[in-house]
């Protein structure tokens, strides 16, 4: 009995002052997995998921306090991404938080607008250009759609664009095939 | 010294700790997704499971069996893996941050791998000797990373397979995994030829 | 979990943290070794009897209580290792006597061979040189193919595989037939499964034979005294 | 000659019925001027020209209607001469079927020609010979469309070992370039010999298909009396394997010289350059004749009852060449180019465009419908025909499950889409649209990640931005509180002062960096609805602007603490 | 309306499967007039369970069921499975197996194409292991009856030990392994010499016909030489080096080329290309560790032939294999397929 | 649903530690050849999740941050012993059976994981029902696969049953003449039914979710019809 407790308390001692030193002067800072999930958000900055914006977003997931599928804007295609970088499986999009849209972009009906600089407030990448009481014009290729400047406005003056098919960006579509469903479709 | 072969390939083929032994499934299943991330899994579980058959050899050795204290084996061996693990992590931060950075993430993950208290209690009922134990842990530890780095190829591949959908994933896992060790069982009896 | 420590940290000092988790884990390790050696003191009586009586019930089944009279356990003899016998520890022989007269020998042996390795046997010889019975006493064969070698795994329950070797001995069985019949010999063997058959039936046949060629000297030793090989 | 020529092999490669003899039957004809022009402003690879033409305004035969944007992109002219109806989007011939901006020109009926002027290119600056090729619409005709102007650049070294005609021609039923070498081979090789000044190339090797014996002999004259009136032995005609993609720049400029060029390289760099034999008769039209390209042979075949070379102009509906065919009944669908790689068209009306080398008109009969796609056993056929030694079956396999990353480890990028893949397959797998629909998707996605990291430095921008404006606010309100208004100033300036150290600097010139960046990118996609803006407007914004960089420089100091 | 290219090369996974069959017929046809008509009724028997099983797990997968069950590949499992299993095993062995194999290691992993294992090696090593008894018992040498043969595929298997013998393989291995019979290699095989008798009398003969239908597939370019050769090769240069060393323990080249299923496994099973290796450096690798393994199981192992474990083992090491050993890509050669 | 209500869904389907999870397959795969061996650990990891998270849970106030895990296995694995040696001395036959099992279960990481993810944050009330339900979760998936194990294997149910209840005996469920089918008993049996049922639960959970959606639009059509009026 006493032999038992002599050789356990040493080897305690050693641990416990070992482990100790180490939790303090081992200490990770920061954390590299929050960036690598921040650069797979498309960045939209829509607060659908529930944060206020994708870095938060990125932060939660990290932690391991959020879902992988809550956000709409980057679909599917996201959290198969995210599902592999932390090694979780996939799951469809959260329904509660939205579902996939076509990428648009907001457009200002410059007769309507009364130029109340709402919507600019309201603007998290700072897309919408004009000063007060002056017409606001959208900078379009700067707009990720994430539609929060529609609610503030005063007059419904913005509205939602779809940025359609041209030439440049035309996409070769999934070939047409009758015996295996796309794979990743299909879950 | 072929004795010292025998272990080691004994260890990794014949009786490999995944297929045969049925031992550190949980990270063989769950960190088999990608090839990178097994082949750093596999060289972290190499280092710590060599280190910890070392060690328990001469805790065993030293302190328990002199004090006729058998019975604290399990408890003493798995708090010094344990210890193991976070000094491993402590002394390759230090000394190497690239290899912290590779191997970083997989260390706490390794002490839930239940090989890494089996292999040691192995090596006892074994009665292998210091180098024979450092060689078992050694070589199992290759075992288990062969095991995993093969089914991380064939997983990538099956990712993109036409596998019935609720076959997906860890289901279909399973099942290559036991096709995996009826294979290895062509191995049987490979340690018995003399 | 981790905000209120990290607070602490950054003012205290590394060896104050260092100390304190050390004392702490000390105070637990104190406490669960102290629950487990107390643990062990108070059962280690009650385990060991369970383990005596364990090995009584193995002995009483390959030689029958009612064949002796004196105290199996005071009456035996250390025997070291036998590489022979496929013993690689210390082990005992039990010495059965009747009326002071040498009735049979009780002793373990293993066979190395088996499919999945080690097959453990006890036994029990009669002074005459016979097999009275042997068991398997642990085994890892596969279940269901090599298993039958364990009369309680074995699907012939009226007669199972292992008692074939009961009352056998050499004057009976010459020693080159104590083998399965596939290689030859006298006893069967279940189709399918011959590695664990001739593991067990060689196996025995070496231990008989070391018995009858010892017996003498093993009844004739002092209890509890070390069995030595003679030099020839 | 062709007998002293070393040739080299290249991997795999397929060869599919040819099919060319219908059409080389009958000489190169004019196709007649239509009644409509409809001519694409983006017709080669680059930048999309500029019109410079609006509707009502009359032009001359050859006259720029489309300028070039930037280096990278070739100008565009008027294939006659005629009325400007329209500049407005029209269907374009591509597979998408969706429209672009064309002028739309009814010509007059005159063909009045602007007025022509050689182009004295020894006396010229290399660089200004370039510019002119450029504004005179130059680009290549083996059916990619590269600007010509930014190919004849001899590199690095100012010098090239080797130039390449390529005549192989090895896509089926096509023979434009047939036809060409055997009516016009010295002019083609005038266009080669000046070619060949500009490069400064020691030799040039004309390689064509050995199925081709015409147009090998024809231009094996040619190429003696070049020679001899340059007395040297520069100008070789070698006659190469038939066997498809045998044309393909890199297949062979590999077979001749045994150069292998890789993905993403210049070929100048390893000492040759490849044109096509049409692109060296359109470099002589452009500098002997002061003709800029306005037209191209044409070939005519497929489900058609007489199949031929046609000289078309640039906007002629394919619907018209056609029609001169004899189209038989069952046809079905114009395809522009060959069997092989040629793109279905959404209709017959698109024009005739610079890449446009053959109007396949197609059937059922002639192209069934391929059988249903089967799973791919990993045969490995695909692997032996595909000529860039790739693992057809490894990248469709990854780009059919939508696993980019893993089909670009394949090397995707360095298929050529010849579709021997495709062809060979037992499982009839559209490998190659699998791999066209990859590649867009990726393309798509690198466009989308920019777009993002835009995004998130704009966002991050923001957020500094509201933090600074907060604590301004504070300030300005514990400076009210405590004094006067002239304090809660010097407070501002106190707060904005950073304590500046070395390691600060290098991170804020990083963040500056990284703000340049985004900047010139906003420029560089400077939106319509930006640059239509009206002069108040615009001086709106550029206030907001400064403000905005005045804001910058005050979030600068809380740069480091967020980080 | 498809895009490029518009017209393809007339072939066909079925005419491929098709040729694979017919290629086997010379070793059947030898396989019958040794063995007697039992292996012909085993075909049937797979066949006819494979196709089934393949019609109902396309249903259940919702696929196209006529046009996957005429692309012939079932069928390609199905004879190897007979070939490989003794031609008297009992009926429900077969169909077991052949269950097995479809339904497990060819249509839960996606069905053609997809399976990482190869399926009539799943069937075997399954079966092997569950009942190495009855997988082990073959049949005599032109003991033809074909009556018994039928009683004991679908009968009782009493009659058996009058018709069954070890093969040679199993003879060799049984003897050598104990050390009471000092037994020499020279004594245990045949003695009625027939083809030079190098792989047991019968034996032989299988196996040059598997050869020649294996000549068949390369002539059709449907195999590429790449894994008979190294196949062959391994074995021959592994076995051969041992027979020299020690004759009397190790077995020579002739004897293990030509015994066992290593002709058919050389032309037909390593050659598989769903689960084999793909790029050609890879397929020599697949293709001369099959081989080694197969020898290292058939010498020191457990188990009678070694085949289907040594290619179940290659075939987990397949995708690595094969992504380590692609070819230089166009353009990329002497950087050993690294972009630069 | 209630707190504990959730919690015991938790660990018998949700969460499960075996078909949810992923977790403990050791103990799982190699103990499963037999339906008695099965239960039997099973039974036993029940005792020791419910001891390991009421302990830690009583004794989560006291344990540091970063010597947590140390400690924590240090509990774990001393409770094990003393469970071991208790059987031991006073359940002896019980012993013989599952003796070499329970030093198994310290290496099962359910445990920890359990005691970490939930012990160590909850009550002692809900943390000893968290540890029953979890091994009850496991039970269930053990028994269910040593039951197909040993059915499949030898056509039998609790073959060997009278090691722990003299009295009784196994069950042979299908006929004798059945050849057993040796794999389901050996490792590669062991992962093809567990496969097995893990697809067997995603096709419930599957089925589950189609009705659940089913129900929903149906809802939504309802409500839409009688909106209107
Ligand atoms: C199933 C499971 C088993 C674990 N087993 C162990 C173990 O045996 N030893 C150990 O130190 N940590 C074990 N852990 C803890 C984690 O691996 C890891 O140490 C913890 O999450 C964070 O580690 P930290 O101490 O570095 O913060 C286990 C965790 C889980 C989920
Ligand atoms: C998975 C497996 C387990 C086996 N287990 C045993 C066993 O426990 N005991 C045994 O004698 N043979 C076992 N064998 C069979 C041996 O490999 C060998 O075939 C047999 O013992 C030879 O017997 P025979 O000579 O009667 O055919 C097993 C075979 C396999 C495939
Ligand atoms: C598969 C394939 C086949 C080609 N075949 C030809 C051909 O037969 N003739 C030709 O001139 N260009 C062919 N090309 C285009 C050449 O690769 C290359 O673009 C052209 O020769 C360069 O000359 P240019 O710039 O003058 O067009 C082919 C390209 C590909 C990818
Ligand atoms: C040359 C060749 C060899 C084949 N060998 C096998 C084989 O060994 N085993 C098998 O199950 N199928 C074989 N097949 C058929 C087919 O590839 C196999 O069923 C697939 O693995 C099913 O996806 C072969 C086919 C070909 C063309
Ligand atoms: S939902 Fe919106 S804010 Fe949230 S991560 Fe996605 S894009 Fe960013
Ligand atoms: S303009 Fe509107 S939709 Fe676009 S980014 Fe700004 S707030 Fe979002
Ligand atoms: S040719 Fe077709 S079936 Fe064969 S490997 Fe290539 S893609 Fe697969
Ligand atoms: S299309 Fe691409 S992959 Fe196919 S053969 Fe041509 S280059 Fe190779
Ligand atoms: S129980 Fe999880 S690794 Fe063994």
């Amino acid at each position: 009995m006493l032999e038992a407790i002599l050789v356990m308390a040493f080897g305690a001692l050693v641990l416990g002052a070992a482990l100790g030193y180490a939790a303090v002067r081992f200490r990770v800072e920061g954390d590299p997995l929050v960036e690598k999930i921040d650069a797979i958000l498309p960045q939209t900055q829509c607060g659908q998921c529930g944060f206020p914006g994708c870095k938060p977003y990125a932060q939660a997931i990290a932690k391991g306090e959020a879902e992988i599928n809550q956000c709409p804007p980057g679909g599917e295609e996201g959290i198969h991404k995210l599902a592999d970088l932390l090694g979780r499986e996939f799951k469809s999009l959260s329904a509660e938080h939205g579902i996939e849209k076509p990428k648009s972009v907001a457009v200002i009906d410059e007769q309507v607008c009364i130029g109340c600089t709402l919507c600019i407030q309201a603007c998290p990448v700072d897309a919408i250009v004009g000063a007060a009481k002056q017409m606001h014009t959208v900078v379009a290729p700067l707009c990720t759609g994430c539609e929060l400047c529609l609610p503030p406005c005063p007059v419904d003056c913005i509205s939602m664009q779809s940025t359609g098919e041209s030439v440049e960006n035309w996409k070769w579509k999934y070939p047409v095939v009758k015996i295996n469903p796309a794979q990743r479709e299909s879950t | 010294m072929t004795s010292y072969l025998f272990v080691v390939l004994g260890a990794v083929l014949v009786n490999n700790v995944v297929f045969v032994r049925i031992l550190g499934l949980c990270p063989f299943m769950g960190v088999s997704k990608k090839l990178e991330t097994a082949v750093g899994m596999g060289a972290a579980t190499t280092f710590v499971l060599t280190m910890a058959c070392g060690a328990s050899f001469v805790i065993d050795r030293w302190l328990l069996i002199p004090n006729q204290l058998e019975y604290l084996r399990t408890l003493s061996f798995i708090v010094t893996i344990a210890a193991i693990v976070q000094l491993t992590e402590l002394v390759i931060q230090k000394t190497s941050p690239l290899l912290h950075q590779v191997l970083g993430i997989y260390l706490p993950l390794i002490t839930t791998n239940c090989a890494v208290l089996g292999i040691p209690l192995l090596n006892v009922s074994l009665r292998h000797n210091f180098l024979e134990s450092l060689l078992f842990g050694f070589g199992s530890a290759v075992g288990f990373t062969l095991a995993l780095i093969l089914f991380a190829g064939i997983r990538e591949r099956l990712e993109a397979a036409d596998v019935p959908v609720h076959f997906r994933g860890t289901a279909i896992a399973m099942i290559t995994a036991g096709l995996m060790s009826l294979a290895f069982m062509g191995f049987a009896g490979l340690d018995k030829y003399k | 979990m981790s905000e209120p420590i990290e607070v602490t940290h950054r003012e205290s000092s590394v060896l104050r943290i260092s100390v304190r988790t050390a004392a702490i884990m000390l105070a637990f390790t104190l406490v669960f070794t102290a629950m487990m050696a107390g643990t062990y003191k108070a059962t280690e009586p009650l385990v060991a009897a369970s383990a005596l009586a364990e090995k009584l019930r193995l002995i009483g089944e390959v030689l029958p209580p009612g064949g002796y009279d004196n105290d199996l356990m005071a009456d035996s003899i250390i025997l070291p290792r036998q590489i022979i016998l496929g013993l690689d520890d210390e082990t005992r022989i039990w010495r059965a006597r009747k009326g002071g007269m040498p009735v049979a020998l009780v002793f373990e042996a293993a066979a190395l061979d088996g499919y999945s390795g080690r097959i453990s046997l006890i036994q029990a010889v009669d002074a005459d040189g016979r097999l009275l019975a042997l068991r398997v006493t642990a085994h890892k064969e596969t279940p269901g193919l090599g298993d039958y070698i364990d009369p309680k795994k074995d699907k012939n329950k009226t007669r199972p595989w292992i008692t074939q070797f009961s009352n056998l001995g050499f004057d009976t069985v010459p020693r080159k037939k104590w083998r399965v019949k596939k290689d030859g010999g006298r006893f069967d063997q279940m189709t399918g499964a011959t590695i664990s058959a001739r593991a067990v039936t060689n196996a025995s046949g070496r231990a008989l034979a070391w018995a009858v060629e010892h017996r003498d000297k093993l009844f004739a030793l002092p209890a509890n005294s070390r069995f030595e090989e003679s030099k020839p | 000659m062709s007998a002293l020529q070393r040739l080299f092999k290249f991997h795999g490669g397929v060869k599919p019925a040819y099919n060319k003899e219908a059409s080389t039957g009958l000489p190169i004809a004019v196709a007649p001027t239509p009644t409509l022009l409809v001519i694409p402003l983006h017709q080669s690879i680059g930048g999309m020209p500029r019109p410079l033409v609006k509707a009502g305004e009359r032009v001359l035969k050859g006259q720029r209607i489309g300028g070039a944007d930037g280096n990278a992109s070739s100008a565009v002219h008027a294939s006659t001469s005629g009325a400007v109806v329209a500049v407005e989007m029209r269907l374009m011939p591509h597979t998408s079927g969706l429209s672009a901006l064309c002028v739309v020109i009814e010509p007059d009926g005159r063909d009045e020609w602007i007025a022509r002027q050689p182009f004295d290119f020894r006396k010229a600056s290399p660089t200004q010979t370039r510019d002119y090729l450029r504004d005179a619409g130059v680009v290549g005709l083996g059916g990619a469309v590269f600007p010509t102007h930014l190919k004849l650049n001899p590199g690095k070294h100012g010098k090239l070992d080797t130039l390449v005609l390529n005549g192989a021609e090895c896509e089926p039923f096509i023979t434009c370039d047939d036809v060409l070498m055997r009516e016009r081979a010295e002019t083609i090789l005038k266009g080669a010999i000046i070619m060949r000044e500009m490069l400064s190339a020691r030799q040039v090797l004309i390689g064509i298909e050995d199925n081709k014996p015409e147009a090998i002999a024809a231009m094996e004259i040619a190429a003696q009396a070049a020679n001899q009136a340059a007395g040297d032995l520069a100008m070789q005609v070698v006659s190469v394997p038939t066997r498809y993609p045998a044309g393909g720049a890199k297949q062979l400029i590999r077979v001749l010289t045994g150069i292998e060029v890789p993905h993403g390289k210049r070929s100048t760099d390893y000492g040759v350059q490849c044109f096509n034999v049409g692109t060296a008769y359109a470099v002589y039209e452009a500098i002997a004749l002061g003709q800029p390209l306005i037209s191209r042979i044409v070939t005519v075949a497929g489900n058609v009852g007489q199949a031929r070379n046609y000289e078309a102009l640039f906007g002629t509906p394919m619907r018209d060449l056609v029609a001169l065919c004899d189209p038989l009944p069952d046809s079905d669908r114009v395809i522009m180019g060959g069997p092989m790689m040629g793109l279905l068209m959404p209709g017959d009306e698109v024009p005739v465009v610079k890449a446009t080398n053959c109007v396949l008109v197609g059937s059922r009969k002639l192209f069934p419908p391929p059988p249903p796609e089967m799973p791919c056993i990993r045969c490995g056929e695909c692997a032996k025909a595909c000529p860039a030694d790739l693992q057809p079956f490894e990248m469709y396999w990854f780009s059919r499950a939508k696993i980019f990353g893993k089909a670009q480890e394949y090397k995707l990028f360095d298929c050529i889409e010849c579709g021997c893949c495709a062809y060979v397959c037992p499982s009839h797998i559209p490998l190659v649209d699998y791999y066209r629909f990859a590649k867009s998707e990726i393309w798509a996605r690198e466009v989308d990640k920019e777009a993002a990291d835009i995004a998130r430095e704009r966002y991050e921008f923001r957020l500094l931005r509201e933090e600074r404006e907060k604590q301004e606010k504070a300030a300005k309100l514990a400076a009210k509180t405590a004094a006067g208004r002239e304090k809660a100033a010097a407070a501002i300036a106190e707060a904005a002062k950073p304590a500046a150290t070395p390691e600060d600097d290098t991170k804020k010139a990083l963040i500056a960096a990284a703000l340049e960046r985004a900047k010139a990118q906003k420029e560089q996609v400077h939106p319509g609805n930006v640059s239509n803006l009206t002069p108040e407007q615009e001086a709106e914004v550029t206030a907001i602007e400064a403000r905005r960089a005045e804001i910058r420089e005050m979030a600068k100091p809380h740069l480091r603490q967020d980080d | 309306m498809n895009n490029s290219p518009y017209f393809l090369k007339p072939a066909s996974v079925q005419s491929v499967m098709l040729r694979v069959l017919v290629a086997l017929l010379p070793g059947i046809a030898a396989y019958v007039w040794f063995f007697g008509a039992a292996i012909l009724v085993q075909i049937v028997l797979a066949s006819v369970t494979a196709l089934a099983a393949e019609a109902v797990m396309l249903r259940l997968r919702d696929k196209p069921v006529m046009l996957f069950l005429s692309d012939g590949s079932a069928l390609v499992t199905a004879w190897l499975i007979a070939l490989t299993f003794p031609s008297i095993a009992p009926w429900w062995l077969t169909v077991l197996g052949t269950l097995l194999a479809i339904v497990v290691a060819k249509h839960l992993y996606g069905g053609l194409g997809q399976n990482p294992f190869n399926p009539a090696m799943v069937a075997f090593a399954l079966m092997i292991v569950a009942y190495p008894l009855l997988m082990s018992q073959w049949p005599k040498v032109d003991a033809t009856d074909f009556a018994g043969q039928w009683e004991a595929i679908f009968g009782s298997r009493q009659i058996l030990d009058a018709m069954t013998m070890a093969t040679p393989l199993d003879a060799l291995r049984t003897v050598l392994r104990d050390p009471e019979q000092r037994a020499m290699i020279g004594g245990i095989l045949g003695s009625k010499a027939t083809f030079g008798n190098v792989g047991g009398r019968g034996w032989e003969w299988i196996a040059t016909g598997y050869f020649l239908g294996g000549l068949y597939l390369l002539q059709q370019r449907i195999i590429t030489w790449h894994m008979p050769t190294a196949f062959l090769a391994t074995l021959f240069v592994v076995s051969g080096a041992f027979a020299l060393y020690e004759p009397d323990r190790f077995a020579g080249p002739g004897f293990q080329l030509f015994t066992g299923g290593a002709m058919l496994a050389a032309f037909f099973i390593v050659t598989d290309p769903v689960s084999g290796a793909t790029t050609p450096r890879g397929k020599l690798i697949f293709a001369a560790g099959v081989a080694l393994l197969t020898w290292i199981i058939r010498t020191f192992g457990a188990y009678p032939d070694g085949i289907a474990f040594a290619v179940l083992l290659m075939n987990i090491a397949t995708p690595l294999i094969d992504m380590y050993t692609q070819p230089p890509v166009f353009g990329h050669k002497d950087k050993r397929g690294d972009s630069p | 649903m209630s707190a504990y209500k959730e919690i015991a869904w938790n660990g018998i389907w949700k969460q499960n530690t075996i078909l949810a999870q992923v977790l403990g397959l050791c103990p799982l795969l190699a103990v499963s050849s037999n339906l008695v061996n099965a239960v039997s650990l099973g039974l036993a990891t029940i005792v020791v999740m419910m001891l390991s998270n009421f302990a830690i849970s009583a004794l989560r106030a006291l344990i540091p941050y970063e010597i947590r895990i140390p400690v924590f296995i240090l509990i774990i694995a001393a409770l094990v012993t003393v469970i071991d040696l208790a059987f031991n001395a006073f359940l002896h036959d019980m012993y013989l059976v599952l003796g070499i099992f329970i030093p198994l279960i310290v290496t099962n990481c359910i445990v920890l994981a359990r005691v970490e993810a939930f012990a160590a944050k909850n009550g002692l009330r809900a943390a000893t029902l968290d540890g029953l339900v979890m091994g009850i979760g496991f039970v269930w998936v053990i028994a269910l696969l040593g039951a197909v194990r040993e059915l499949i294997g030898q056509g039998t149910l609790f073959s060997g049953i009278e090691m722990i209840f003299p009295t009784l005996s196994g069950f042979q469920i299908l006929p004798v003449e059945y050849p057993g089918f040796l794999i389901a008993m050996l490792p590669p049996g062991a992962f093809f039914v567990l496969g097995l049922l893990i697809a067997g639960r995603n096709w419930l959970d599957a089925r589950a979710n189609e009705r659940m959606r089913e129900q929903r639009t149906h809802h939504q059509v309802e409500h839409a019809t009688s909106a209107p009026a």
